[in-house]
């Protein structure tokens, strides 16, 4: 897993597009992944995923004729870079669509260059709902990610089908942790009106030490948890909750893709047993049909066995454009947004359509227990079952 | 000083500035207007660092007051454009004057890290306060009318803006008080034996240097068409003090070209590694060993060498 | 609020366990501010490194018995040399400079640091696990608490009390001291002060590794890891004082039980807390609780 | 016209001065005398605001100056040199006494005059009052002692001072550069009406320019009066001029 | 062989010239007194000598060989004791840590040590817990001196030590000077006060703006009042 050659293979593939065709014959898509910052992992493995797609549809031979160039920039997970840098790749680049993003502000900043720039954008990653709430959303964003609803109200549905009670919430005290909760405590109220909140906290951005938190939440005598210390923070905080015997006491009900393969590998004996967690891919769901020729190509290309979820991630969120411009048989924008607009596509993680209202694709994810694997060939924690919790029923 | 030369050369580069959008590139109009609105940063930057000497560790606070001040009350509360812009660098000003109040008690280290503390402070209640600011996800959506909403009139908008704040800044650096807040740099014991009070000048260095990167804020405000919390954060603080560094706090347009510097650095050298941070730190130790005085001092050195 | 004592008692060992690893932190940071005059921004990713570098011993080490404890000392000593290396080949030549300088300098250090654990190590978060033995929690009587961050605190109060006892008791303390008061005079007495200079760059780099290395199963590693942590090593040692060990003992203290209090008490006003701390810390003492005003 | 009560200071455990009484008339030229070290410097700084003297009060024309910030002070009228060189070096000679001027006219919170331009005849004149009108361009700190000293003087005397102090106005200047100054610094009190309260090493130019002088030791006055009493003042001549004058001179 | 040899040093201070062709000499034993007003060069031949302030033209050479352009600790460790002017102990360190941090053998047989520096300063003993910061005038001249002494110096660079003492404290420390000189200690004696300087000193150089002006002895100075009027002027 060599990431330099990852991304020098990225810079190769866009180079000898641009070498072989006339700037006509090329449709080229702005990739804003962070390659450097906070979010930077996230941010490569999601733009392997799109550069995946690009080379499948130019080795087949193009799309409308056409061979397709990603180009990529570096968002650094900052928002003011990510608009620079959105702008850059409009006006220098003459890209035709965006897609990428990983946090919510940095959604929310390309979101707007797109609206300024009438440029079809797709965010891959981020989640908060503002993104899409009425007063901000306009005809030139689309969401491939599930949004903070879902995920949220998935989350009620596990804490519902383990009754929880006495519920607390540990939720990071930003607008991702914020539009969890609505979603969350929305649908706990109506799917299990029992259920009772009894404690919030809210960590704050950057903490690295939540002891005070886990220790107000065992003082609160709940019996499940819902949290949304995501994938980044979560090792920290297992590390800090576990020897308090934090994991017994309560039943732990997590967002923010703990469960993916990548952190059960990496954190090993520290990964909680028995928790609930989500992912928008988990390599071994299934071996067959698109999933499994996706996964391969990852272990090729990677040359790793277990691989990570999220080039799924940025495969899909330019698997949209590229259907769509097939089906409008242009790279027109409004011709692309109109094919866009209600349309479905097979993923390698299942069919998704895209809604015409909001247009908010039903991205469901992944949830499932973490228990040690009984295979060998995997030693860590993982998903056991593996349910895909479906969007359609839990989208406003 | 101005000398015919550097009148010449100011010329040039305004018209090049004025010719700009004739070459037809968008891409060249976003970065200099970007680039022009960091230089004004920049040089109110350098008012307090330059000229008064005062080590400011917080200065992206005001950047950030009149980036939000501008949105909130141009989008939020509708106000007429003009009276918004003015009234951001308006309120700037106010919270600079009441930081400064409590900040030129304090000297050198102490003065430094009570701006810092004030600037993290501004940085936590416009994080916290969602309902007006829009917390992480910033401030979307900010009503620019729409005569300004075309990239090239916004740009000749900027390149006015500036241009005015520059000369003002030029006045300053030159009037009398000018002189006086480069003799309390300079010694500001015998300043204060000649009847200077030394505190007020500062005070009125932090009160114009925060009025000036509020009116950058507010440009900066206009041009995203949204404001984020990151403007206020200390490594927004740290740029703005690399951008003068780099570009030389000795002279007055050394830190517009610091930041010109940067600017440009950044979008071209993201583009081929990953690892840009080390080549930014790579020219930072070069300035630092080899220019000390910046690139504006290294450049003006050559010319007087050439001479 | 104390209604609950238990609870009340285990956020109190929060606070002192978090304040505790804070201050081994926080000592190099004021170590070098105190005699070497330079505002030290690359602290934090000094201590980011000490903590990959022992995840990348532990994995070494696996199998040796006490690997943790053996990674811990080579971060350390690791950092210990990259401060060497440093120092020697750049951060001497700015001494006589100014602080601007010297700022600018560290300034790039976090750069390139950061971009070096970037490249070593690659971007996924890394997790070391708690070291055999502190793996769960002692009985204290009335609660459980995790052995490990008894540990933590047990070692903050190593640390102080070796520091107090290595400036106060030794002869090499007593040059590091004077170093401090008065650089020529200590060179006229035939005391190679540039060398009490470089050794304090390392001595307090090294602890600044040390605790990177300690923090490492308490935390994930993760890039930025580093500039999180200078921002409370700078207000700790502000409020505690420029330079002053017992200062930045007392601000990890403060700033351990604030987080813990303020976790408990004003769980939403807790960010702005900190700050807000400092802002009136500054104001009241500038020179900070222990500090000195420094002479006219 | 500075009237000095009962002033002492006090730095953590070390009396500088103690109980000093001292009354100055309008246009007297008052010597401070003492061997260094014995508080000169520090009188100095507790009367122009530098120290805030632990002890005593100091009312300059009937008004109470004790606990005013030195710029305040200056605005009352009293100005001073100091001991050690203290003016703007990296500034011209004629920046540096331009700048006093500013200062003086109240002309330093103007942020659009152009500063280059204000007081440029009174500058030149203040220049030429001190014989520093050929280095008018020079970089002040780049200057020779004696004229940085001159400088210092020109500076001093920009805030059109009532009362003027000097800290060591001659030390370390040449005999002739010495001479020069006196008569420069005489020529000036007397035509400005100063008064001059001093202190001064250097005994001729004291009986040159003093009528009443005081004897300043471990931070108490033990002698003031006209220089003839002083002289007589048998304390005076045990510990002071006794030990200097008798033998050496 | 000459103990030390100062020749024809320029030195500044960034860009303030303070020395103009500086030379003097002294012999082993010697006591040399410098001799001048305030901000004649005094102290910046002391600091040229010791490298706190290079000199950047000209030579300082100790026993035969170069030393200028060496650090100032070891043109220390040849044995070239510095007693400031203002005195400079370490405020914070007690009496007793500032005599330890000076204590350095040079393998001499009859070595400084705090018992024989106390023999010398009584007063220091009594206050030998007591902080830097914390004594009179007197005592922290004695410190200073004691200090250096504790590096066994073959040569001691004297700065202005009766500066603001009362004059009983003169008295005694000329006395205490005179019997480090009687034990064959050689000393460079920068002083404002004739007498003192007059009679302790073996050979006296006068200094006006950075120039040597007189080099003779003190029965030459005292038969000469116009010279003391001219350079020295008490």
């Amino acid at each position: 897993m060599d990431k330099k050659s990852l991304l020098l293979t990225g810079t190769v593939l866009s180079l000898s597009a641009t070498a072989a065709f006339a700037e006509g014959d090329i449709i080229k898509i702005g990739a804003l992944y962070p390659t450097s910052g906070p979010c930077q992992l996230i941010g490569e493995y999601s733009l392997l995923g799109t550069e995946i797609l690009a080379e499948e549809i130019n080795a087949a031979g193009g799309l409308n004729g056409k061979q397709i160039e990603v180009i990529h920039r570096d968002s650094k997970c900052d928002p003011a870079e990510a608009t620079a840098m959105a702008r850059d790749l409009i006006a220098r680049e003459e890209v035709d669509f965006l897609v990428g993003g990983v946090s919510s502000s940095v959604g929310q900043a390309i979101s707007e260059v797109s609206r300024q720039e009438e440029t079809i954008y797709i965010a891959a990653i981020p989640k908060s709902t503002q993104m899409t709430s009425p007063e901000n959303f306009h005809k030139f964003v689309f969401r491939a990610a599930a949004n903070t609803n879902t995920e949220g109200k998935s989350a009620a549905v596990i804490a519902d089908q383990l009754e929880m009670n006495k519920i607390c919430t540990i939720l990071m005290d930003y607008s991702y942790g914020h539009s969890l909760n609505e979603a969350f405590t929305a649908h706990i109220a109506k799917i299990r009106p029992e259920a009772e909140i009894v404690q919030q906290e809210w960590p704050k951005n950057g903490t690295t030490d939540y002891t005070a938190h886990i220790t107000n939440i065992m003082a609160a005598g709940c019996d499940g948890v819902f949290s949304g210390v995501w994938a980044g923070l979560f090792p920290a905080f297992a590390k800090q909750a576990a020897p308090f015997g934090f994991f017994n006491q309560v039943k732990y009900v997590t967002a923010g893709e703990v469960g993916s393969p990548e952190v059960a590998e990496q954190m090993g004996a520290d990964m909680p047993e028995g928790i609930w967690a989500n992912s928008y891919e988990v390599f071994y769901h299934s071996a067959a049909d698109a999933h499994g020729e996706f996964t391969a190509k990852l272990q090729e290309k990677l040359g790793v066995e277990n691989t990570p979820s999220w080039p799924v991630v940025g495969y899909v969120a330019a698997q949209w454009l590229t259907e769509a411009i097939a089906k409008a048989g242009s790279s027109e924008t409004d011709a692309v947004i109109a094919a866009l607009e209600g349309l479905s596509i097979d993923t390698p993680i299942g069919p998704q359509t895209m809604r015409a209202e909001d247009h908010q694709a039903n991205r469901g994810q992944f949830w499932g227990k973490m228990v040690q694997s009984a295979d060998d060939s995997y030693p860590y924690r993982r998903m056991e079952p593996v349910s895909y919790v479906v969007a359609d029923e839990l989208m406003d | 000083m101005i000398t015919q030369r550097n009148l010449i050369l100011l010329g040039i580069v305004g018209a090049a500035l004025l010719a700009l959008p004739l070459i037809g590139s968008l891409f060249a109009i976003y970065l200099v207007n970007e680039i022009l609105i960091f230089a004004l940063f920049a040089l109110s930057f350098n008012l307090l660092l330059g000229y008064g000497g005062l080590i400011s560790f917080g200065h992206a606070a005001y950047f950030a007051i009149g980036a939000y001040a501008c949105a909130v009350l141009l989008t939020t509360f509708g106000w007429p454009f003009f009276l918004a812009f003015g009234a951001a660098a308006v309120i700037s000003a106010v919270c600079a004057a009441v930081i400064g109040y409590f900040c030129v008690k304090l000297t050198e280290i102490y003065f430094s890290m009570l701006t810092l503390a004030f600037a993290q402070l501004v940085w936590a209640v416009a994080f916290k306060w969602i309902a007006v600011t829009g917390g992480d996800t910033g401030f979307i959506g900010v009503a620019v009318p729409d005569w300004l909403d075309v990239p090239v009139r916004f740009y000749y908008f900027t390149i006015v803006v500036v241009a005015l704040c520059a000369w003002i800044m030029w006045r300053i650096v030159n009037s009398a008080y000018g002189f006086t807040l480069v003799a309390t740099r300079e010694n500001r014991n015998r300043a204060e034996f000649i009847g200077v009070d030394v505190k007020r000048i500062q005070l009125v260095a932090f009160i114009l240097a925060g009025t000036f990167a509020g009116v950058a804020g507010s440009l900066f405000t206009l041009f995203n068409h949204s404001v984020f919390v990151e403007s206020a954060w200390w490594t927004q603080s740290a740029e703005v003090m690399i951008m003068s560094i780099l570009g030389g706090v000795g002279t007055f347009l050394g830190p517009a070209l610091g930041a010109a510097t940067l600017l440009i650095l950044d979008r071209f050298i993201t583009e081929w590694t990953v690892y840009w941070p080390t080549f930014l730190a790579i020219i930072l130790l070069a300035v630092l060993f080899f220019f000390p005085e910046g690139l504006m001092g290294f450049a003006s050195k050559r010319k007087k060498k050439g001479e | 609020m104390f209604d609950n004592p238990m609870l009340t008692f285990i956020q109190l060992l929060n606070g002192l366990s978090l304040g505790m690893s804070l201050f081994v932190i926080a000592a190099g940071l004021t170590l070098i501010l105190g005699v070497l005059r330079v505002l030290n921004f690359a602290h934090g990713a000094f201590y980011m490194l000490g903590g990959y570098v022992c995840f990348s011993l532990v994995k070494l080490l696996s199998g040796v018995p006490g690997g943790f404890w053996l990674a811990a000392i080579g971060s350390a000593i690791a950092l210990a040399g990259m401060a060497y290396l440093i120092e020697r080949t750049m951060l001497r030549h700015l001494y006589e400079r100014d602080h601007l300088y010297q700022l600018l300098f560290t300034f790039a250090l976090v750069m390139i640091i950061g971009d070096l654990v970037r490249f070593t190590w690659g971007t996924q978060v890394l997790s070391v696990s708690l070291p055999p033995g502190f793996k769960g929690a002692v009985n204290l009587g009335i609660a459980y608490y995790p052995s490990y961050r008894l540990f933590l605190c047990l070692m903050g109060v190593i640390v102080a009390v070796g520091m107090w006892y290595f400036v106060n008791r030794t002869r090499a303390g007593r040059f590091v001291r004077a170093a401090r008061q008065d650089r020529e005079m200590l060179e006229s007495l035939g005391i190679n002060v540039g060398r009490i200079y470089m050794l304090t760059f390392v001595g307090g780099s090294a602890l600044a590794g040390f605790g990177g290395a300690l923090a490492a199963p308490a935390v994930a590693l993760s890039q930025g890891m580093d500039a999180e942590i200078i921002v409370q090593c700078f207000i700790i040692v502000i409020i505690g004082g420029l330079g002053s060990l017992g200062g930045a003992f007392l601000g990890a203290l403060i700033l351990g039980l604030l987080n813990s209090f303020g976790v408990m008490l004003v769980p939403n006003f807790e960010i702005v807390l900190i700050y807000l701390m400092m802002v009136v810390v500054l104001m009241i003492r500038p020179w900070g609780l222990l500090g000195k005003p420094e002479a006219q | 016209m500075l009237k000095i009560e009962n002033l002492g200071m006090n730095f953590s455990g070390f009396q500088a001065l103690n109980g000093i009484n001292l009354e100055l008339q309008e246009g007297e030229k008052h010597a401070i005398l003492g061997p260094n070290g014995a508080g000169k410097t520090t009188f100095f700084n507790c009367l122009t605001g530098q120290l805030y003297p632990t002890d005593g009060v100091t009312h300059y024309k009937g008004k109470k100056i004790t606990g005013l910030t030195p710029s305040r002070i200056v605005n009352r009228g009293i100005a001073r040199s100091f001991q050690r060189i203290n003016i703007y070096p990296k500034l011209s000679v004629f920046e540096n006494v331009q700048v006093a001027l500013i200062a003086d006219k109240k002309m330093m919170f103007n942020l659009f005059r152009p500063g280059a331009a204000l007081f440029r005849d009174e500058t030149a004149r203040m220049l030429e009052l001190v014989n520093l009108t050929d280095e008018a361009d020079e970089t002040a700190g780049l200057m020779s002692y004696g004229k940085q000293k001159q400088l210092e003087l020109a500076i001093a005397l920009s805030s059109e001072p009532d009362l003027l102090l000097l800290d060591e106005p001659t030390a370390g200047m040449s005999p002739q550069e010495t001479m020069d100054s006196i008569a420069l610094i005489g020529e000036i009190a007397s035509k400005r009406k100063l008064t001059l309260l001093f202190t001064e090493h250097d005994m001729e130019v004291v009986f040159a320019i003093a009528d009443r002088m005081s004897v300043l030791h471990h931070g108490e006055l033990i002698a003031t009066g006209s220089p003839d009493e002083v002289r007589n003042n048998e304390e005076v001549r045990r510990i002071y001029l006794g030990e200097h004058a008798d033998d050496a001179a | 062989m000459t103990l030390l040899d100062v020749s024809d040093i320029h030195t500044a201070y960034g860009i303030s010239e303070v020395l103009f062709g500086v030379s003097i000499r002294v012999e082993d034993g010697e006591c040399v007194g410098l001799l001048g007003r305030n901000g004649v060069g005094k102290s910046t031949t002391m600091r040229s000598i010791n490298g706190l302030t290079p000199p950047h033209k000209g030579s300082v050479t100790w026993r035969g060989s170069e030393i200028s352009g060496q650090p100032t600790y070891d043109i220390a460790r040849l044995g070239i004791g510095f007693v400031p002017e203002d005195r400079r102990v370490f405020p914070e360190l007690t009496v007793w840590e500032n005599l330890d941090i000076a204590r350095r053998s040079r393998g001499k047989a009859d070595e400084w040590d705090e018992q024989k520096v106390y023999a010398l300063f009584p007063e220091l003993e009594t206050f030998k817990e007591r902080k830097g910061g914390f004594l009179s005038g007197g005592q922290q001249q004695m410190l200073t001196i004691a200090r250096s002494l504790m590096g066994n110096p073959d040569i001691l660079l004297l700065d202005e030590p009766s500066e603001g003492l009362a004059p009983l404290v003169v008295d005694k420390l000329r006395d205490q000077i005179a019997s480090l000189k009687a034990q064959g200690l050689s000393i460079v004696l920068a002083e404002q006060n004739l007498n003192f300087v007059l009679e302790l000193s073996d050979r006296v150089y006068v200094l006006e703006k950075g120039e040597v002006k007189f080099e003779g002895t003190p029965a030459q100075i005292r038969e000469d009042p116009e010279l003391i009027k001219r350079y020295l002027t008490v």
